[in-house]
């Protein structure tokens, strides 16, 4: 299958920043070429959809931006990715700093074996983030109300996190990676175990989120593609076929693969 | 001053250097700490860290080379001198926290090289009086020798087959009684009993552990012995022994119980709940649960454990002694008498021989060879267990 | 690949549904299986069953046999400190009464003991001067000797004080010395029997609690009824301190460091292989390098806590190594990466959520490394630690270098001894090792029941 | 410095040493010394490691300090070596208390575990299994001895007095060095039988009187002093009509008996205090005397003590070779 | 809050038969009430959606259907549950024949980590389904094509079932439920993590499933609802608020409720 390079078709940056610069991407796990040649830009303050079919390497690149792949002892990266200008994996990175950054929420809810409220608390405790104990219950707070789920556990925060239903926790791993602020946020399927109404506030809170950050979404809805996203990107078998603006891919999508994907929308 | 009240004063001056550390950190940032790279904490522990290691690792250098008195003072000047520099490297973007945790991961490889260093001293004590051994000794009779007769004029039988048997067939007879009941104990803990009766069973069964061996030995000698003698191996005509290699290994396997069963326990308890779940949905049956996905998920520190227990079971002396006998024989009846390695081993270097004699010295070469045997069991189970791991999540 | 170009899959064929089973019938399938469930289960209860039973069993005979290493036969007689026995030159000068040997002092109880015999018209056949001089232990001229050295007022005087008898008499009183068995003992007589009973008829013997045998220090073989642990428990407590102190924090970073850090290659998988086999390493092995690098190399003494402490830190650090690598190992990698996605190091992550997980798998390492080095004995032949301690060593630092012996040391020790008193002995030892065992394991256990979870 | 006497060695010196260093300091003002055992060879072992804090001062031995281990010695610089034998240990053989008597001659224990025998001529395995077969007058009871183990010095002594004694005296030596070499006769006299009718003991006393106790057959070999404090569990045998006591190993009528010695680092005088005091003390008649606690707990004294006490004050040495 | 009690709406069987009748089931988690009285008759041969906000008890009420609650220390059920007419709470019910009979698929995907072929054999093995290694093959292909996972795995059937992405682990877990061939499939959003596409080919599985079995769907999309089941039953806060045809429970709601979360719908 002959590679659509995207690299020359990148659109126009609309004097946004490039916040993540991508060049010719690979990933194997041991033989296998998971991610095959990605180039792509990705700008500041904007919120980018990846999406593709299951299996087809959105949570591979995923995991590339923020240097998770590290932890997995067959996954090898290859290219360059630049964060601001600096190659992430570059020997003198410091991978704690970079994810301090980039922040991610899994595909699957990992919610910390600890309490609700020490689960939101971990990351701003360790980077420093409150002063105090107020300032900290404060952070808490904004981070669970941004993720919907404040109302839920405000009056259990003391118990733990491992104990909530499968979208609770999927929020709270949202809550705690917002809690952190990163200027970047990867997110694998944010809203899978959500109900309309808290995907709505999820939304919302990607939207405020764009605000001052950039955010990376991998998500199978393409309604909420075209609903959060400003660019979107499809991969396909490990290939990124087509990224440009998420109205352009929706509505005159160039790949014929992107095309079929996308008409064979159902829900 | 004497050597422990200058390890304290330095221990001293860290815990100083360490709130000095976080202060100062805090204040070159304005009392913002956000404004810092790395917590105040880690400020204050890359001071101290910086005070007490230099001056500690001189303090035990001046130790082991029993260097003059000066040495000491000189340690304590060290720290303050750490304690110095660290400070003033303190800044906001100081990356204390990566200082930290390389000194930290320093120590870890410091830690984990305690143990090469062991096994190299350990070579090393027993490679020349080895030597000396096999100088005295001819090496074949030694390895293929199938005659152990260690007498004090001279002209010994030294052949260690006998023993090399003794060793397998005692651990092994352990292990067949150890690793099921630790093994059933341990599941049965931690996959069917209520919380309340783990939490009882679990310590008591620890208690096995620490029961000193010639307790051991004493109810192998005077309990277990007897009762295998008059009730199997003479109704079956195998023998009149009172000590035999399933004697000691009865009750060695008993002592070797809790090496199974807590450590397996632990690690059983660790598989995630998930994959109980996933199976018990499809209709398994609990037992079926724990055969085909708990037991293989927790296999690598199953392993471990069972390596464990029959480490312990090779090393066994006391047991031995009054539980098997002290006969050096080749035999498949495992109602006679044998013995051990180790057994000989603890012998020969405690006992009225003379000590530049190959008698004595016989012991060096076996606890080599010990070493080197064990050592390619130990790369066997390595190797069983990368290629069985089944590795969760 | 879900892929548009890949042909639609197959329609699956419908399952042929199946006949109807009620839930309150087991199918015969089931019924089997169900049959290797109880089966299965029922191996486990036997297996705890025979752990337990071997665990009550063993307890049982300990304290059947040691239980009576607590008490202790005391006689109270007036005894007379005769002034030509114990200051010959008369002057009452101490250095003068000191040349008067502890043997000499064995008179003064053999003659107060015949004036005892005597006043309460005591009488029986055959009693002659040997069962007086053997009636009270040796130790008890010794404890004379230094009243009386003590206080040189005593002299003259008569005193009343309980003094310890000898292990014969004693045993008499626990069941050890019968009559029968006394008439072939060479240490004993019937005679010397009869007397212990027409004493303790008046209530001048008595059998009482022992605080003595856990206080005091050895002794000599014989005074078998003297013989305390007081050196060898806190010879034991030193080397378990230095053991806990080092071997646990040394185990745990080594294990984090291999499992967690350490790059994979044939390096580390060689320590690995290493450390497992220095399991397999006989303890008495590390004895032999405890003395060529602790004390021939590095000048440390001999029969010292320090020594027997970092040998037994040697052999334990396997031990808690392997059971660190394996809880280690059992720790969900989702936990591992939840924590780097909001950027922390690996060292914190390490420290702040997979070393709290994997605590019950060290703990339980500690708990049976500590146990296991508690109980050694063979090592610690060849550094010294099985001797004949008679002095308390001094709190700590220097204790650490002062002679000690160790309890399981005591306990082999007393065990090869020639008189059976002392079989008793090394029983109470063992009550009181495990005593000491249950004390160290007790905050490891409530521990480990905090750290435990499932998830 | 190191202000206490470190002795280590045999481990049949051992509980009278500890006697003596009980005593010593009780009646002295030096802190107690520290007492190993160990075994002959070990405790020889370290002291002929060096001089210095770091070595003992003072070694047990239940023989005599052997020409390499002397060499090493030399080696290592410990040159100045006192040697003090200061008593005798008698070796008994024993049974339980409620088996039937037996009046052994070395003959006797020799045709019962030698591990091979001539019979018309020909070494062949030993038959016998009863006690009955090797001497009519002996009872018939199934041979089961419990031998010290090759570790042990008593077993040496086994070999010696009893084993090579009794293979001459019944005129297998001579048959056998028909056979071969008289060398290898030697050998074969003192080997015994390992069909488990004679059974190693590589523990202690206290571990035969145990397997004698489970196994009422057996018989064992103990030192007398461990006999003497346990007449009510275990009945001697008489050897060539002699029973053991103080008494007669003192006089030399009971054969099967050795030395006991010790040996001190003259170097190490004035450094470690009270080591002068210690051997003296060790060796004085209030100790090692007749009456005295040593004899009292079974040794048998050395008859020329005051010779020994003369050796000792006048710090003899062992000749430089 | 009033209940709202469905037991005297439940709506006519269609002569299709009860296979599930509850009555009054409640399920505490230690003190937490996490379902309410809840009556409720789930019919043979249709597929029934549960729908509702997350954390309002979907998943509860679900691992109560076959049981898997008992795997949960703290929680307890009371109330009655009679599958065909027998009640699986009884003490006679042996929960490992119940658990063949009524499978499950759950919200988290939770493969075995053994090979894919492993973990889709590992059923039909425990239940004797086949009677030699052929038919083994055949049945972990079947329920691997009607997971819509066949072609992605069929030449990697020996990997480990962990190193799939995570939509291809969530179908491994569909098929490996499939491959049982139970009478009631139970799946907790089995769609969560799939593209349209495998959506559309899990719903087409479901669909035939329906011709033999009865399946209940736990879904947050209400366009799946309504696309695969037959019957609705809204939670809400523990409690089932409304229970009936699908297409009246979208149509015609007739609880405030109900008809505020359906009209909130968005994704
Ligand atoms: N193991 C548990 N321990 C304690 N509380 C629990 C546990 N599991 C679930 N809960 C609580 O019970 C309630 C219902 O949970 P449940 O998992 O059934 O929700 P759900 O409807 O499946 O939600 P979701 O759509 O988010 O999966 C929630 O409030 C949850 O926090
Ligand atoms: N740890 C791993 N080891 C081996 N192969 C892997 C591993 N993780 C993923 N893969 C393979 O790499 C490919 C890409 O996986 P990835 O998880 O990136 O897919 P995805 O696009 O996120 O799919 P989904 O939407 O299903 O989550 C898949 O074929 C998958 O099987
Ligand atoms: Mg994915
Ligand atoms: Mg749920
Ligand atoms: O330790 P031994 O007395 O047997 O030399």
């Amino acid at each position: 299958m002959d590679d659509v390079r995207m690299v020359e078709r990148v659109v126009d940056t609309d004097a946004r920043d490039i916040k993540f610069q991508c060049k010719d991407v690979q990933v194997f796990y041991g033989e296998k070429h998971a991610i095959k040649d990605v180039s792509v830009d990705l700008l500041d303050k904007t919120v980018t959809a990846f999406i593709g079919p299951s299996g087809c390497g959105k949570s591979t690149f995923l995991r590339c931006l923020n240097r998770m792949n590290d932890t997995i002892g067959i996954a090898r990266v290859q290219g360059r990715m630049l964060l601001d200008g600096e190659d992430i994996y570059d020997r003198r990175v410091d991978p704690v700093q970079l994810r301090a950054r980039v922040g991610m929420v899994f595909q699957k809810p990992n919610p910390f074996p600890k309490s609700i409220y020490d689960n939101v608390a971990y990351g701003p405790r360790i980077h420093g983030l409150a002063r105090n104990r107020a300032e900290l219950d404060e952070i808490v707070e904004k981070a669970l109300r941004g993720a919907a789920l404040w109302n839920e556990v405000k009056d259990r925060l003391g118990e733990t996190g491992t104990g909530l239903s499968g979208g609770q926790q999927q929020r709270l791993c949202i809550a705690r990676a917002v809690a952190t602020a990163p200027e970047v946020l990867l997110m694998d399927e944010p809203c899978s175990a959500l109900d309309p109404i808290a995907t709505a506030q999820v939304e919302e809170l990607i939207d405020e989120l764009r605000a001052t950050f950039s955010v990376v979404i991998v998500t199978h809805s393409m309604q909420q593609a075209a609903r959060v996203s400003q660019k979107t990107a499809f991969f396909h078998l490990g290939n990124l076929v087509e990224y440009g603006d998420t109205d352009d891919i929706f509505t005159r999508p160039r790949d014929p693969r992107t095309e079929s994907y996308i008409s064979g929308r159902i829900g | 001053m004497s050597p422990f009240w200058i390890t304290i004063a330095i221990l001293a001056l860290a815990a100083l250097g360490y709130l000095l550390g976080r202060s100062r950190s805090v204040r070159l940032a304005g009392g913002d700490t956000r404004a810092l790279h790395s917590r105040p904490t880690y400020h204050g522990w890359h001071v101290a860290l910086f005070t007490a290691l230099p001056a500690l690792v001189l303090l035990a250098l001046a130790r082991l080379l029993q260097a003059p008195g000066w040495l000491a003072p000189a340690a304590l000047a060290l720290g303050v001198a750490g304690l110095a520099v660290a400070l003033s490297r303190t800044a906001p973007q100081f990356r204390a926290r990566n200082v930290v945790e390389q000194v930290v991961r320093g120590i870890l490889i410091v830690c984990s090289l305690i143990a090469i260093a062991t096994t190299v001293a350990i070579v090393l004590s027993l490679v020349f009086e080895s030597l000396r051994f096999f100088r005295m000794y001819p090496w074949q009779d030694f390895f293929f020798g199938t005659e152990w007769t260690p007498s004090f004029g001279g002209g010994s039988e030294l052949g260690m087959l006998p023993l090399l048997w003794g060793t397998l067939y005692i651990s092994l007879i352990a292990l067949l009684v150890a690793v099921p009941v630790g093994l059933y104990a341990a599941i049965y803990m931690s996959e069917y009993a209520t919380p309340r009766v783990r939490s009882v069973v679990k310590p008591a069964i620890e208690v096995l552990a620490g029961i000193p061996t010639i307790v051991y030995g004493l109810f192998a000698l005077v309990t277990v012995g007897p009762l295998l003698r008059d009730w199997i191996a003479q109704p079956l005509g195998l023998g009149s022994s009172g000590s035999s290699v399933m004697t000691a290994g009865l009750v060695m396997g008993m002592m070797l119980i809790p090496f199974v069963s807590s450590l397996s326990d632990d690690i059983i308890n660790a598989v995630p709940q998930s994959l109980r779940d996933g199976s018990l949905a499809m209709g398994s049956t609990h037992s079926e649960t724990i055969r085909q996905v708990v037991l293989p998920a927790a296999l690598p520190g199953i392993v471990g454990a069972v390596l464990l227990a029959a480490s312990r079971a090779i090393g066994e002396t006391m047991i031995v002694v009054l539980g098997a006998g002290a006969m050096a024989r080749i035999s498949p009846n495992p109602f006679e008498a044998m013995t051990t390695i180790t057994v000989k081993i603890v012998g020969q270097l405690t006992g009225d021989n003379d000590f530049a004699s190959p008698e004595t010295l016989v012991a060096f070469a076996l606890g080599l060879t010990l070493f080197v045997m064990t050592l390619g069991l130990n790369v066997l189970a390595l190797y069983i267990v990368r290629k069985y791991r089944e590795q969760y999540e | 690949m879900t892929d548009v170009t890949s042909q639609p899959p197959r329609p699956v064929d419908p399952p042929a549904a199946p006949a109807r089973r009620s839930l309150l019938i087991e199918d015969p399938r089931t019924r089997r299986r169900n049959a290797a469930e109880r089966r299965f289960r029922a191996y486990g209860v036997v297996a705890i069953a025979l752990a337990m039973g071997a665990l009550v069993f063993l307890l049982f005979t300990i304290f059947r046999d040691g239980t009576s290493a607590f008490f202790q036969t005391y006689a109270r007689i007036p005894i007379a400190i005769e002034a030509q026995v114990v200051d010959p030159a008369g002057n009452r000068d101490p250095a003068e009464m000191q040349k008067v040997l502890t043997m000499g002092y064995g008179k003064l109880l053999d003659n107060s003991l015949a004036a005892y015999v005597e006043a309460n018209g005591i009488e029986i056949e055959g009693l002659d001067d040997r069962d007086l001089s053997s009636f009270f232990s040796a130790q008890a001229r010794a404890d004379l000797r230094n009243a009386v050295l003590a206080n040189p007022e005593l002299v003259g005087t008569v005193i009343e004080a309980p003094v310890m008898t000898s292990s014969r008499i004693d045993g008499m009183f626990k069941g050890r010395v019968s009559r029968e068995s006394a008439a072939i003992d060479a240490k004993t007589s019937v005679a010397q029997y009869d007397l212990a009973m027409a004493m303790q008829e008046r209530g001048d013997l008595q059998t009482r609690f022992n605080w003595d045998f856990v206080t005091s220090t050895d002794s000599s073989d014989n005074r078998p009824e003297a013989a305390g642990l007081g050196v060898a428990i806190l010879g034991s407590f030193y080397m378990m301190l230095i053991v806990l102190v080092l071997s646990l924090p040394i185990g745990v970073a080594a294990s984090i460091y291999l499992e967690e850090f350490a790059p994979k290659n044939r390096l580390t998988d060689l320590i690995e292989v290493n450390i497992s086999n220095l399991a397999a390493v006989p303890s008495i092995v590390f004895g032999i390098l405890g003395l060529a690098v602790f004390i021939n190399f590095a000048g440390l003494p001999r029969s010292a806590p320090i020594v027997g402490g970092l040998v037994l830190t040697l052999m334990t650090l396997p031990t808690i190594i392997i059971s660190t690598r394996a809880a280690l190992k059992a720790v969900p990698p989702s936990i591992r990466d939840a924590a780097l996605g909001v950027g922390a190091s690996r060292m914190q992550t390490m420290f702040h959520h997979v070393l709290p997980l994997a605590m019950p798998g060290i703990l339980t390492g500690t708990i049976i490394g500590l146990a296991q080095a508690l109980g050694e004995t063979a090592p610690l032949l060849l550094i010294g630690m099985v001797a004949f301690v008679t002095t308390y060593p001094s709190a700590p630092p220097e204790g650490f270098l002062d002679p000690a012996s160790a309890l399981p040391v005591q306990v082999f020790n007393w065990t090869q001894r020639a008189d059976p008193a002392f079989f008793e002995r090394a029983s109470g030892a063992i009550i009181v090792l495990l005593v000491f065992l249950l004390a160290m394991n007790l905050l490891a256990i409530t521990l480990r029941r905090k750290f435990e979870r499932r998830w | 410095a190191r202000d206490q006497i470190q002795v280590a060695g045999s481990s049949t010196v051992l509980p009278y040493a500890t006697i003596v260093a009980e005593a010593f300091a009780e009646n002295m003002d030096f802190t107690a010394p520290v007492v190993e055992g160990g075994g002959t060879g070990a405790g020889l072992k370290q002291f002929c490691a060096g001089l210095g804090e770091n070595t003992i001062d003072v070694a047990n031995a239940s023989r005599p300090i052997k020409e390499a281990e002397l060499a090493e010695c030399r080696a290592n610089g410990v040159n100045n070596i006192m040697e003090v034998q200061f008593g005798y240990d008698g070796i008994v053989f024993a049974s339980s208390i409620n088996g039937p008597d037996f009046a052994l001659t070395p003959q006797d224990v020799y045709k019962a575990l030698a591990a091979e025998v001539v019979v018309d001529g020909k070494l062949v395995a030993n038959p016998a299994a009863t006690w009955a077969d090797v001497n009519p007058a002996l009872p018939a009871q199934e041979i089961t001895a419990y031998v010290p183990g090759t570790k042990h010095g008593t077993r040496e002594v086994f070999e010696e007095k009893v084993m090579a004694a009794g293979c001459e005296t019944s005129g297998a030596l001579e048959a056998m060095t028909v056979l071969s070499d008289a060398d290898k006769a030697e050998e074969a006299c003192v080997k015994l039988r390992t069909d488990g009718r004679s059974v190693d003991i590589d523990g202690d006393y206290t571990e035969t009187l145990a397997r004698i106790d489970s196994n009422p057959n057996g018989l064992g070999v103990f030192g007398l002093s461990f006999y003497e404090n346990n007449t009510d569990k275990l009945k001697v045998a008489t050897i060539d009509g002699v029973a053991p006591s103080v008494e007669t190993v003192a006089s030399g009528e009971y054969p099967v008996s050795r030395p006991l010695f010790f040996y001190v680092k003259k170097d190490h005088f004035g450094e470690i205090p009270g080591l002068k005091e210690f051997a003296e003390f060790f060796v004085a008649d209030a100790i090692a005397g007749p009456g005295g606690p040593l004899s009292e707990y079974g040794l048998v004294p050395d008859p020329e003590l005051a010779r020994v006490q003369q050796a000792v004050a006048a710090e003899t040495v062992v000749a430089a070779n």
